[in-house]
């Protein structure tokens, strides 16, 4: 079992499978095995996240988290499932049934959709698209869609406003979102995914593999395009839209049972994709860190990467406090998206300045890009230090 | 001497403002108003007596006595009107002449006027008349003279007409206003001519003058139409006027008929002032008529005029008068005639001669008329002479003042004024170098007037009274004829003593009113009598024929009964026809001038009515007719085709407007069947 | 592969429906929604020719699409924000209701 | 006729009908999108890949979505009974509609010249694109750049609730504290 093999072990089963199959059948086949394959790891993937965050809540705030289920909690994914399942789903009398029924499916959909591009492995990209990150983009542009749909389809104040809220929030955030992933389509000058995880790889010889995220402008762009995807997902420190203590579950308010879950699962492939995608492009998507680490299979290396970012959403929820709307709505317009710009300029003085010979000139090149970010950052963000300080509380 | 002539001007004034005040007067303020006048007319005649004093010593010996007073009256642009007034002998005479006689006869009209209800009306325009005749004598221009001589033309029609109430008083009054007013064209003509030739109207101002020598020799020079020299041509022009208010032949017709008016009117306008105010105008502008072009020694043509015209008015006038039955007309004809002679007079004689038969004519004439009125106001209102008779002894003072007066103005030798002016201008005449005929003809007259005077004289105060018969046909009692009161007589003999004693003062032998009027001095001379001898013996023997033929057939057959025929009328019939029918001179003009102006009265009617009166008419039909058509046109044309065509227009408008309703998805419509008109125009476009 | 024609019957029934929904609907976002529609139906034509039409590397029909759908999300957003305007004046977005440009304030 | 595009061309023109004919606004948004979202694939089915993606991400993606706040801004959801959805003069509309259509196929069905057979589908890369778009299309580029600039800022003014005095409101930020 040499490392290529078991870093092919998936791709070679599928087309064990499909050789098995006529040959008229065997495109779509490939694709319905691709889906399942997702759908199967996801799923899976998405109850041991509920689990593992519950878990990594408790143990921030210095509890143990479920551990009743199953030894040390490990079951209790299956118990929410099962608990979905059961309970009752129902229906405000005055919703509008067509659309409360179908803002789940929509919303999951197209979430699901987006994975189609994503390369969790070598050769293992269920489609190659040439426009891959446009594709990712157009796919995950639905969800807004999906949320309208519920906040307005159970005809209460509460939905709909926790509607409205997240879809103003995701609208903001998802151009932020955007313009930080061009720097790296502007480096590697492709849209498609693949091919930029293949840029991403480790030089012959070299130990460091060269990801972008070790670039000025790379890291400037992974922690806004983190910040933009935590947004996106109504996660942790955004998660405004279905605040628990003001609005309850928000546009879900007036949901139960499987289409709740749904809703949940939606969420969590929401993390997941976006996940992916920092991966592929910041993270050196199935490549290996280090060179001599190179025999670990390549889809273990994204589903690793996967789960570190899946703590890191977990620890910034058990951290941050929620920011309120017109504070979330300034820091996505008037600091976000002008960094984000800030950084594309980066990018773009880091890439002509690629051919520099002069001595020192790596140096150089890091100082510039690195000051032509830090300066604007810290201009921008001048207002908020000034009024950060001790929390005064006034009716505590 | 200066202060004099400042001061002349108040003799007209005073009368003017008794006019004035007498005008405001009420009715029954009988006696003031006649206090008034007289007052006025007292005090003018004692400032005339001042002036004619003044006159009595000459500036410089030889030449004329002259004081000019001028003021500017009218300015217009750079031209102006100056009037003025003058004391010279001419003047100051015909100033106390007037004065003296207004006087008289203001106080012989207290009592014939006594019980006339219009009594203040009476002396207001007594007043009136004698302001204005005052300011015709002193003025020294022309203008003024032609205002003041239309004023006198306007009192004398207001006096003829006093008793307007009569229907022949108030035609009497316009006849007479018209005729005058005819001669007045003349003389306004006159004076424009003169006016424009010499450019002053003043007489004598300083050498500018229109009658001094400068503007005379101007005139001289140049002649009009006909060769008739200019100044003559002026002056005939100015005698037209003296003629027509004087009663000369062609315009004498209305001095008879002006006897309607009260008797002193009668006297004091018709016989001493008004219509010697023509002489006067002809002797004021003597040196205009007089002048001749230099060298050439005969008599300028317009005194050639003046003379026979006088000379024809006289023996016409005196043929009139000896056939006349109304006391008042045989006067009036008598005084045609004499007036004649003063023309006469003027054309032969010159300025003096004239001047002297007209001082003693009103004096005498004067007396003649109250007389006669004294006598109507006896036989209460009786003016026809076959209805009197014998009032020789009922009215000794009336009488013995006639007699006085018929003997002056018959001209008995000697004793009387009438003798020495008429016998002055025979003389004259008969020195006249052009020819006899004047003097013939004023023979002629002296002699008729002798006769028709002695007539009056036997048939009013000699013979039978024959009063009594017209009462029985008459039907009214008339009383016995009466003696008119004091008021009455008293100025009579004091005219009597003044038509006596004024002939001295310009006989032959002692020339002295010839002498003041030139500014000689004169002193007694029985020489120039022997001179003038031939012509007084002359004159003496035609009055006494004329008184003989006279009492041959009126005295010594008396006449009984009104209805009696004249004497005369037995002799010659048809010769007494006429002369009483006043040679149909009045028929004459009624067939011709009267008719005329009737005719062109009706022509000028005619075109008033028709001609003008069609042409406004038509004018009025036409601009109907164009308002009809214009009408017609606003009505079809413009409201049929123009408003029509709006009104099409806005519905159309308001149609369009509701395409742009703001309804879009109108517009969107539209568009859409644009689009597919257009799709079909561009596939099968080509094919069609 | 389906010929043209039908490509362009369907755009011209869909730029139909665009067109019917623009006159029909009272309300200004359903006209909005009309054209959106009849922008599409242009798109799919463009697409069509590109795609039957020669010279398909030219990519002139693809570039004048995105120029389209760019330009049209423009004019949606414009749009729109002119539809929020006028109801916000107004208080009414029926098409038939805003049929004047009179500027009076009290919202009728 | 290719199943793949009748049933695409089916889901478009239901979408269509739908987004045109709902009584509910909301509902006809969402088949707005459906329709968009059956064009995009008729795009993709095409090959114009780029194109289609374009077309979901921005008429799915942000056109639908303004659409939806739109009717909720303007309150055109509710559709209270009273209020008629359809305009008095429809009939017209549909007449004019229907005219135009019958002239649009009546061309399309009469001009032979449209039945040539498809060519090979064309190999059109993202990167050709990008390259032509900054090549050829650089001028029309910048334009769109230009105009999508002034849109939006058109579009917030007069989106903008204005102050009696008729100035936009000032922003909620700028007196709020942190």
């Amino acid at each position: 079992m040499t490392a290529a093999s078991i870093d092919q072990v998936f791709v070679n089963a599928k087309q064990a499978l499909l050789s098995l199959l006529p040959e008229t059948l065997r495109p779509g086949l490939s694709m319905a095995i691709n889906a399942a394959a997702i759908l199967g790891t996801f799923a899976l993937l998405f109850a041991v996240a509920t689990l593992l965050e519950r878990k990594g809540l408790g143990r921030i705030q210095n509890r143990y988290g479920p551990n009743r289920v199953g030894p040390f909690g490990v079951l209790q994914p299956v118990a929410d499932g099962l608990k979905m399942l059961i309970k009752e789903d129902i229906l405000p009398r005055q919703a509008d049934r067509v659309v409360h029924f179908l803002a789940p499916i929509a919303l999951v959909l197209s979430v699901l959709l987006a994975y189609a591009v994503l390369p969790f492995g070598r050769n293992m990209a269920p489609i190659d698209l040439d426009a891959g990150v446009l594709y990712f983009f157009a796919a995950s542009a639905a969800t807004e869609l999906g949320v309208f749909m519920a906040g307005w389809a159970s005809r209460s104040k509460y939905s709909l406003l926790g509607a409205m809220r997240g879809i103003a929030q995701m609208i903001s955030y998802e151009l932020p979102l955007v313009l930080s992933t061009l720097g790296v389509i502007m480096v590697t000058g492709s849209l498609s995914l693949v091919e930029i995880a293949e840029r991403q790889a480790p030089p012959a010889g070299a130990i460091l593999g060269r990801w972008f995220v070790f670039t000025p402008w790379g890291l400037a762009g992974f922690l806004l395009f983190m910040t933009a995807a935590v947004a996106e997902a109504n996660r942790a420190p955004f998660d405004l839209p279905e605040g628990e203590s003001e609005i309850i579950a928000g546009h879900m308010v007036e949901y139960s049972g499987f289409k709740y879950a749904l809703f949940f699962m939606g969420e969590y492939l929401g993390m997941f994709a976006a996940s992916g995608l920092a991966i592929t492009l910041f993270l050196g998507g199935y490549h290996a860190p280090f060179a001599f680490l190179g025999w670990a299979p390549s889809w273990f290396w994204f589903f690793a990467k996967l789960l570190a970012l899946l703590a890191v959403f977990i620890w910034l929820r058990g951290t941050l406090p929620r920011l309120r709307q017109d504070q979330l709505m300034n820091f996505a317009w008037k600091w976000l998206l002008p960094m984000s710009l800030v950084n594309l300029v980066a990018a773009g003085v880091w890439s002509y300045s690629a051919a520099w010979t002069l001595p020192g000139a790596g140096f150089v090149r890091w100082a510039s890009c690195a000051g032509l970010l830090i300066l604007p950052a810290l201009w921008l963000s001048r207002g908020w230090r000034a009024r950060v300080g001790p929390r005064v509380y006034r009716y505590a | 001497m200066r202060t004099v002539i400042e001061m002349v001007w108040i003799v007209p004034v005073l009368p003017l403002l008794a006019a004035g005040v007498s005008a405001l007067l009420p009715r029954q303020r009988r006696r003031t108003a006649a206090a008034l006048a007289i007052g006025a007319m007292a005090a003018g005649f004692l400032l005339s007596c001042v002036a004619f004093a003044a006159t009595l010593q000459p500036a410089a010996p030889g030449a004329p006595f002259r004081l000019v007073r001028n003021f500017e009256w009218l300015q217009f642009g750079s031209a102006s009107l100056a009037l003025g007034w003058v004391l010279d002998p001419l003047s100051a005479g015909m100033l106390v002449m007037v004065t003296l006689v207004g006087a008289l006869i203001f106080i012989y009209s207290l009592g014939y006027m006594a019980h006339d209800p219009n009594f203040t009306r009476f002396f207001c325009f007594l007043a009136f008349f004698a302001s204005a005749m005052l300011g015709l004598v002193i003025a020294n221009s022309l203008l003024l003279l032609f205002i003041c001589w239309e004023l006198v033309g306007l009192a004398s029609y207001l006096l003829i007409g006093f008793w307007f109430h009569k229907p022949s008083a108030a035609a009497a009054a316009r006849k007479a206003f018209i005729v005058t007013r005819i001669g007045d064209l003349g003389l306004l003509l006159g004076m424009v001519w003169l006016y424009r030739e010499t450019g002053s109207l003043l007489f004598y101002d300083q050498g500018q003058g229109c009658l001094e020598q400068a503007a005379l020799s101007k005139l001289v020079v140049s002649t009009t139409l006909g060769g008739l020299a200019l100044s003559s041509a002026i002056g005939l022009l100015l005698f037209c006027g003296a003629a027509g208010k004087s009663g000369q032949l062609p315009l004498h017709v209305w001095l008879p008929d002006a006897m309607e008016g009260p008797t002193p009117v009668s006297a004091l306008i018709h016989a001493a002032t008004m219509v010697a105010a023509g002489v006067f105008l002809v002797a004021r502008v003597y040196p205009l008529m007089q002048a001749v072009p230099s060298g050439a020694a005969q008599v300028s043509t317009a005194l050639q005029v003046v003379t026979w015209i006088g000379a024809c008015t006289a023996i016409f006038a005196a043929l009139i008068a000896v056939a006349q039955n109304d006391i008042k007309r045989i006067l009036a004809y008598s005084t045609v005639s004499q007036l004649g002679y003063m023309m006469m007079g003027l054309g032969v004689g010159g300025v003096a001669v004239g001047m002297f038969h007209l001082m003693t004519h009103a004096f005498f004439k004067a007396l003649l008329f109250l007389g006669a009125g004294s006598v109507i106001h006896g036989c209460h209102e009786q003016q026809d002479i076959r209805h009197m008779g014998g009032l020789r002894r009922l009215m000794p003072v009336t009488f013995a003042a006639y007699a006085v007066g018929m003997m002056a103005l018959a001209g008995v030798p000697l004793l009387f004024s009438g003798f020495w002016s008429k016998d002055a201008i025979l003389h004259a005449a008969h020195l006249w170098p052009l020819s006899k005929g004047p003097f013939v003809l004023g023979a002629a007259g002296a002699l008729l007037t002798a006769f028709y005077m002695t007539r009056q004289m036997c048939l009013v105060f000699f013979g039978p009274n024959r009063a009594a018969h017209a009462s029985a046909a008459g039907g009214h009692v008339s009383a016995q004829p009466h003696e008119s009161p004091a008021v009455m007589t008293v100025p009579l003999l004091i005219l009597a003593v003044f038509a006596v004693g004024l002939g001295f003062l310009g006989s032959p032998a002692w020339p002295w009113f010839q002498g003041w009027l030139e500014g000689s001095t004169t002193h007694f001379q029985a020489g120039h009598l022997s001179e003038a001898l031939p012509t007084m013996l002359l004159s003496a023997l035609i009055v006494a024929a004329g008184m003989a033929a006279g009492w041959w057939l009126y005295g010594r057959a008396p006449r009984q009964s009104p209805r009696e025929a004249d004497a005369l009328q037995r002799l010659q019939p048809g010769l007494y026809s006429i002369l009483a029918g006043r040679f149909f001179v009045d028929e004459f003009y009624a067939a011709t001038v009267v008719r005329l102006n009737a005719g062109a009265a009706l022509l000028s009617d005619f075109l008033d009515r028709w001609v003008w009166g069609g042409l406004v008419r038509l004018t009025a039909w036409l601009t109907g007719q164009f308002s009809e058509i214009a009408r017609m046109a606003d009505e079809f044309l413009v409201n049929g085709g123009f408003d029509l065509g709006c009104g099409r227009l806005r519905r159309g408008g308001r149609f369009f407007s509701g395409l742009q309703d703001g309804q879009i998805q109108h517009y969107l419509s539209v568009i859409g069947l644009a689009l597919a008109a257009l799709v079909l125009w561009l596939v099968w476009g080509g094919a069609l | 592969m389906t010929p043209l024609p039908y490509w362009l019957i369907l755009s011209s029934i869909l730029f139909a429906i665009g067109l019917a929904g623009c006159l029909v609907r009272r309300n200004a976002i359903m006209v909005l929604i009309g054209i959106e529609l009849m922008l599409n139906a242009a798109n799919l034509n463009f697409i069509a020719f590109w795609r039957y039409g020669s010279g398909a590397e030219a990519a002139h029909g693809i570039m004048f699409v995105l120029f389209a759908i760019a330009i049209a999300a423009a004019e949606t957003a414009v749009g729109l924000a002119l539809v929020i305007a006028l109801y916000r004046l107004r208080r009414t977005v029926q098409v038939d209701e805003a049929d004047a440009l009179k500027a009076d304030d009290k919202p009728r | 006729m290719n199943p793949v595009f009748f049933i695409l061309a089916v889901v478009t023109l239901a979408g269509a009908l739908g987004a045109v004919a709902l009584r509910n606004m909301v509902h006809c948004a969402l088949c707005l999108a459906v329709t968009f979202i059956g064009i995009a694939a008729l795009f993709l089915h095409q090959g114009a890949q780029f194109a289609g993606l374009v077309q979901v991400l921005v008429y799915v993606g942000a056109v639908a979505v303004l659409i939806v706040f739109a009717i909720l801004l303007t309150r055109s959801g509710d559709a209270r009974k009273g209020v008629a959805v359809f305009s008095r003069s429809w009939k017209t509309g549909l007449l004019t509609a229907a005219a135009t259509l019958a002239t649009l196929v009546a061309a399309i069905v009469n001009s032979p010249g449209l039945l040539r057979e498809a060519p090979r589908a064309p190999e059109l890369s993202v990167r050709q694109i990008g390259l032509d778009l900054m090549s050829q299309w650089l001028l029309p580029l910048e334009i769109l750049g230009l105009l999508l600039t002034a849109t939006m800022i058109g579009a917030v003014i007069l989106a903008m609730p204005e102050k009696p005095s008729g100035e936009p409101a000032p922003g909620p930020e700028k007196g709020a504290r942190p």
